[in-house]
């Protein structure tokens, strides 16, 4: 009951603008994060997704390492890398159906690349030979946000538009717990509970802002319990284990598709690696936290419950391997191709239509190219004299 | 296309408000394409601060005309998202000033979208815009901010000066299938015009500048709220001899050189007149580029009239800001008119 | 416990970077909003304190009134009346020591009168003399905020800087249920928590934002509930009992200045007029609602509790009348002059030194007011011809 | 004055990067007045992603070198409160594009406090933005956005280009008692000079442009990242004949008119080169006040060299994006100098 319910000598009835109000007990987190592996509910867990969830694991670690590698060859320009969240990852993308959209974070590569979005296309930002590499539409997966969680409204807006139109469409939007401090974010999920828009929002808790700990981030008991202040539930999880996280997104995905409105799921989980492999962690973590983290790796967390019950022998073990290998191996050789690229791309797609002054620069540009191509041309000719007459 | 009340009506001009004009705008685009969505805050049951959204909801629903909760950033943002899935949103900012917490939206990403996906997602987004002073409000509430809007390529800047332009300009708006940050001159809401609601003007192409006063002896190259002024000091130069041609830009983004430079080369001489503060503002960018471009048939250097580079002053002190006839016909008088005898 | 504390098979110690979570429990608001008047704690209400704020309550409505008749005679540009809130309003003065800070919200003039701001000063952005009549400083209130919850950022700032300084000051801010939905809100409730501010953060939820109800606004239980997201205590009091928002709110301020970090308050409220003298509120809500929320007004609450316990005779009245009519006769009287400007003011506060181009422009207006000067005294001249000898 | 560990130590000019400079000054700064603190994401431990605010931290303590939660209008809006209490923030933005969110706080209050309060409630604030391209950056890590800052009156704007000026204009920012908007070139970070340390250059007054080199035949006008470019341009334009000056103009806003009209009196021609667009950017300013104040001394318009006006490119193709010395050279060349003879 709240002061707009109570009667009493001077207390009328309360005006209906205060309606509704809602109970906040059902929107808390537990206070503990969910897990299922090392519990006994990993018993019931489906053999079939035990493995794809593994094998999907797997790749995604090797994806991480082959991305990493390819930065210290010059091959991308930055990458910022997901070991250790890979259950996140791999979870946000398998809870969909094709007719929903994801809304990743500049990290979340692994998470497109997991929805069906080509590797090389997901990289292309991170490769730097255009922003966005694929076709949003083509896997309903919007382009890589870097400003952080600016992405977060145009989930709900989206969803929010689909619902409109009647379409059964379910968005799900991943930040960081750094992201979580943005204005877009509280913006974002008050848009979303006031319209009950059908979004998820994970939030992947690691632990990390570049160098700044979550300590510094937020005194709050959870990030989850932020979404009663939305009026949505908040649910913690175990971001490692890749069961829990894919049981929690889908029982939210459930939700917002029946109509409940948004779900805010704190994924606690851990960044193995630096920010990125510009950044330097030894300026700011001890070994001792990433090795105690180590211990409870995703991947590992998953291979003793395959192993535990018996799904993973040496021919499922070997496919994996040889799965992620091939997609390593498809990424050096893709990625060690330079891109072709045309300048004039840079004037097709402001506008519609180039505005005069883009037209006028386009030519500028054009004239430039070709004065270039002639000038390389005639050095070409004179460093080799003899093939001038050819 | 007209909407069901129009059919049958006799129809005839007569005065109509710049805001009444922008209301039927909204009205006849939204019944004529059901992905047009209108959102904001106080757009639903108030009508809007300023009543152009006046009856929509009543006449399209909620869902429709949708009043959001008060965080600028929401609202263009979940808009970036509707229009992602195919609608047309039309977001009305409630002042100059409240468009800035959404500033990060709209240069990191309503600017970028189409640019960033190589034209696979472009966004049909009209950020309804009102701007300008000379309405006594206070702090805050009357920024002219198109120079921020101006230099931010991927945004399409667009601000009408007439009722019919009203009309005109924001069906166009919408209609394109690009952004377009769409500038409401406050202080012409309420001025007045004939005009026919029941024909409306067909929807302009976003880009051409117009004279709307022909003239020899100089041009004022102005837009929205100064129009007015432009017209005015027009009028009252002919006492002093001079016969002022005035341009209407329009828009600013697409520029229009053509008819701006055209003008120029004719009378050799231009002032450039806006509200918004001078320096960094839009006449510099003019100024620059009709000299780059007329630099041989000038007479004397492009002058600009423009708002005093000061933050929007307090109401009493308003008058002494906006620029007025006078500074114009000052400015005109500045022009080295000794040079032609 | 969290997931960082669990012991297991594959789960280590909890690393040191996710220290401290805290429990979410003592955060939440009661279910119901505190309230004294018409309760058996009222009859614990100090009469001191119980004849202050009722003089002040009275006050206050007469200076709503007054202001808002003024803008009807165009002495005022525009005036946001705080009718219907003014237990909130005083409360929130009167609950700051001297030292302290308050950060008003442009409808919170008679919060900053209430702290000893001249009225006139308090009402000069409203008038359209300045943007802000008073030094801030003198009574350490900031300038009234017209971009919603911006100011809330600043009272953390300022909070948080007098604690580096180790000065005893509490920052108490103002924001309306509307100003919540803000990134500004968030952001600053943030930073307070996590730098233990001594802010204490009062929204005046008075059921509007202009035209839009709460429950357009915001889906949460209610707006004290957002506190456990950042970590901090939230209170929900009835805000038309001003005895009940004056004993929360300085529990805020005692709990803030001990350390203990900030606070979030949701007065419930009710804004008994339109939005501002230029609003139309027939557009968007009945008079029935209205009618419901004059049965549980502010200053009829307090009164009748004082008539109860016998703390108001005619005497009392009479004092309180004409404290309130010397304060409407006084703001009327000057606020009928017409206030002297110096449009070279204009220039003289953008900069400590204006710039050379606004040098160039200060120099033009001058000369405009010189040739307008001119002008005028010739058209006296011209109208009394035969004064133009004397 | 000298910090402790500057004490006895034989001093003398040995090559230093600008971050270097940078980091000095802000030391420098903050043991000079312990009112000075810095704060931003990162800052702390990590000493900030470009290292400028690196060791900070450690010898001033976490109260003075603060880790912020990730939330630019935050930070702004909370080093608007510490100023109001009588600090001088120093405010680190991460890159230019994440300054956006801070946008409102910019310029609705850190702008007008000042005016706001005449006078009595100045923000001595600085705000320290990574800015431009030329580093490989991915998207919103390159941008240009002076233009938003210029045309926001209450803002002093300045760039240092050079070694010493990043020392000197950085510690004159922060005892400004306005709030300066502090641009550094990100291109320009690890670019060296010779520069004392233990002696640095005295503090520049804010405001006063630079002749960089002296020449002749026409002004190249620049600033930031830009000025190495001019300076290579005005090398290779010997081959040519064209004797060209170079002016620095170090501060925006306010801007150094007297400077840079003598040096376009003196040679008669001038180009303008910056890395931000060129439509609705600094350059439309600078031609036209130096049109208007320099006309009769002009034998050709003042031409722009600027970045394109499209969202900033990825990093394989910004350099078809960035102004370069062929550019500036072809302006140059079209500065008519056939009417020369
Ligand atoms: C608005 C904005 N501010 C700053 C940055 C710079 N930045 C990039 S990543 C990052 C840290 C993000 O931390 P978190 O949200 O926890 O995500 P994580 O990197 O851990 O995945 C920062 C500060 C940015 N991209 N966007
Ligand atoms: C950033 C911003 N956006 C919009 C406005 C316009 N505006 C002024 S008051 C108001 C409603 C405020 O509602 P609330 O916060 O509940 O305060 P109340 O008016 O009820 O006191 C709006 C939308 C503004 N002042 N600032
Ligand atoms: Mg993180
Ligand atoms: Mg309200």
């Amino acid at each position: 009951m709240t002061v707009l319910e109570q009667r009493g000598t001077y207390r009328p009835a309360p005006p209906p603008a205060w309606q509704p109000r809602t109970d906040p007990a059902p929107l808390l987190p537990d206070a503990e994060p969910y897990r299922v592996l090392g519990t006994g509910a990993a018993d019931r867990a489906d053999p079939g997704l035990l493995r794809t969830l593994h094998a999907r694991l797997v790749t995604g670690r090797r994806y991480n390492a082959q991305a990493t590698a390819l930065t210290r060859q010059g091959r991308l320009a930055v990458y910022p890398s997901s070991t250790g969240q890979e259950a996140c990852e791999v979870a946000a993308a398998l809870v969909l159906a094709d007719r929903d959209w994801l809304f990743p974070s500049y990290r979340d590569t692994l998470a497109v690349i997991t929805r069906g979005v080509d590797p090389v296309q997901a990289l292309t930002l991170l490769r730097g030979d255009w922003h966005t590499g694929y076709d949003p539409y083509e896997h309903r997966v919007a382009p890589l946000s870097t400003p952080l969680a600016t992405q977060l409204p145009h989930a709900v807006g989206l969803a929010h538009a689909a619902r409109l139109r009647g379409d059964d469409v379910v968005a799900l939007a991943m930040v960081g717990d750094g992201g979580t401090s943005e204005g877009d974010f509280h913006e974002a999920l008050n848009f979303a509970a006031v319209q009950r828009a059908p979004v998820v929002f994970l939030v992947q808790n690691n632990g990390f802002a570049i160098s700044v700990p979550l300590a510094k981030q937020t005194a709050a008991p959870s990030l989850a319990h932020k979404a009663v202040g939305y009026g949505m539930p908040g649910r913690l999880v175990d971001g490692n284990d890749a069961v829990a996280v894919h049981e929690v997104l889908s029982d939210a995905v459930r939700h917002a598709r029946a109509g409940g409105g948004p779900v805010l799921v704190e994924a606690v989980t851990y960044r193995l690696e630096a920010h990125t492999n510009a950044d330097d962690a030894t300026r700011y973590r001890g070994d001792a936290e990433v090795e105690t983290w180590r211990g409870h790796d995703p991947v590992d967390l998953l291979e003793r419950e395959l192993t535990r019950r018996g799904l993973l022998d040496e021919d499922a073990r070997r496919a994996v391997r040889e799965e992620s290998e091939a997609l390593a191996a498809d990424l050096r050789a893709r990625l060690h191709e330079d891109p072709v690229l045309d300048p004039m791309d840079l004037f097709a797609h402001v506008y519609a239509e180039p505005t005069p002054h883009l037209r006028e620069q386009r030519e500028l540009l054009r004239a430039e190219l070709a004065a270039e191509a002639e000038a390389n041309a005639d050095a070409e000719a004179q460093a080799a004299p003899e093939g001038a007459t050819r | 296309m007209t909407t069901a009340t129009a059919a049958g009506a006799a129809t005839a001009a007569r005065p109509a408000t710049l805001a009444q004009a922008l209301t039927r705008a909204l009205r006849d685009a939204m019944a004529a394409d059901p992905a047009v969505h209108v959102l904001g805050e106080d757009v639903g049951a108030l009508g809007g601060v300023f009543r152009v959204t006046d009856g929509l909801a009543a006449e399209f629903g909620e869902d429709r005309c949708t009043d959001t909760p008060l965080a600028e950033a929401g609202i263009l943002g979940t808009a970036v998202g509707m229009a992602m899935y195919g609608l047309r949103p039309v977001v009305e900012m409630q002042f100059d000033a409240f468009a800035y917490p959404a500033f990060e939206q709209l240069v990191s990403h309503v600017a970028r979208m189409r640019n960033r996906t190589r034209g696979a997602m472009p966004l049909p987004l009209t950020i309804r815009i009102p701007y300008g002073g000379g309405i006594g409000g206070v702090e805050h509430h009357s920024d002219s901010s198109e120079a921020y809007y101006m230099a931010t390529p991927g945004l399409h800047v667009v601000t009408p000066a007439t009722v019919a332009d009203a009309y005109g300009l924001l069906r166009a708006a919408i209609a394109s299938d690009d952004p377009v940050v769409f500038l409401e001159p406050k202080r012409l809401y309420w001025s007045k015009d004939a005009w026919d609601p029941e024909e409306p003007t067909p929807v302009e192409p976003v880009g051409r500048a117009v004279v709307r006063r022909p003239g020899r002896s100089a041009t004022l190259v102005t837009y929205g709220p100064s129009l007015p002024v432009c017209l005015e000091a027009a009028e009252a130069a002919r006492a002093e001899g001079w016969d002022l041609e005035v341009v209407d830009l329009r828009s600013l983004v697409p520029f229009d050189d053509e008819t701006v430079c055209a003008s120029v080369r004719r009378t050799g001489r231009a002032v450039v007149v806006h509200e918004s503060g001078s320096f960094g503002g839009p006449g510099g960018e003019i100024a620059a580029r009709v000299t780059e471009r007329c630099f041989h048939h000038l007479e004397a250097p492009v002058l600009r009239v423009a708002g005093l580079d000061i933050p929007y002053p307090p109401p009493m002190l308003e008058r002494h800001h906006l620029p007025g006839v006078d500074r114009v016909l000052d400015a005109v008088g500045r022009l080295q008119w000794e040079a032609e005898s």
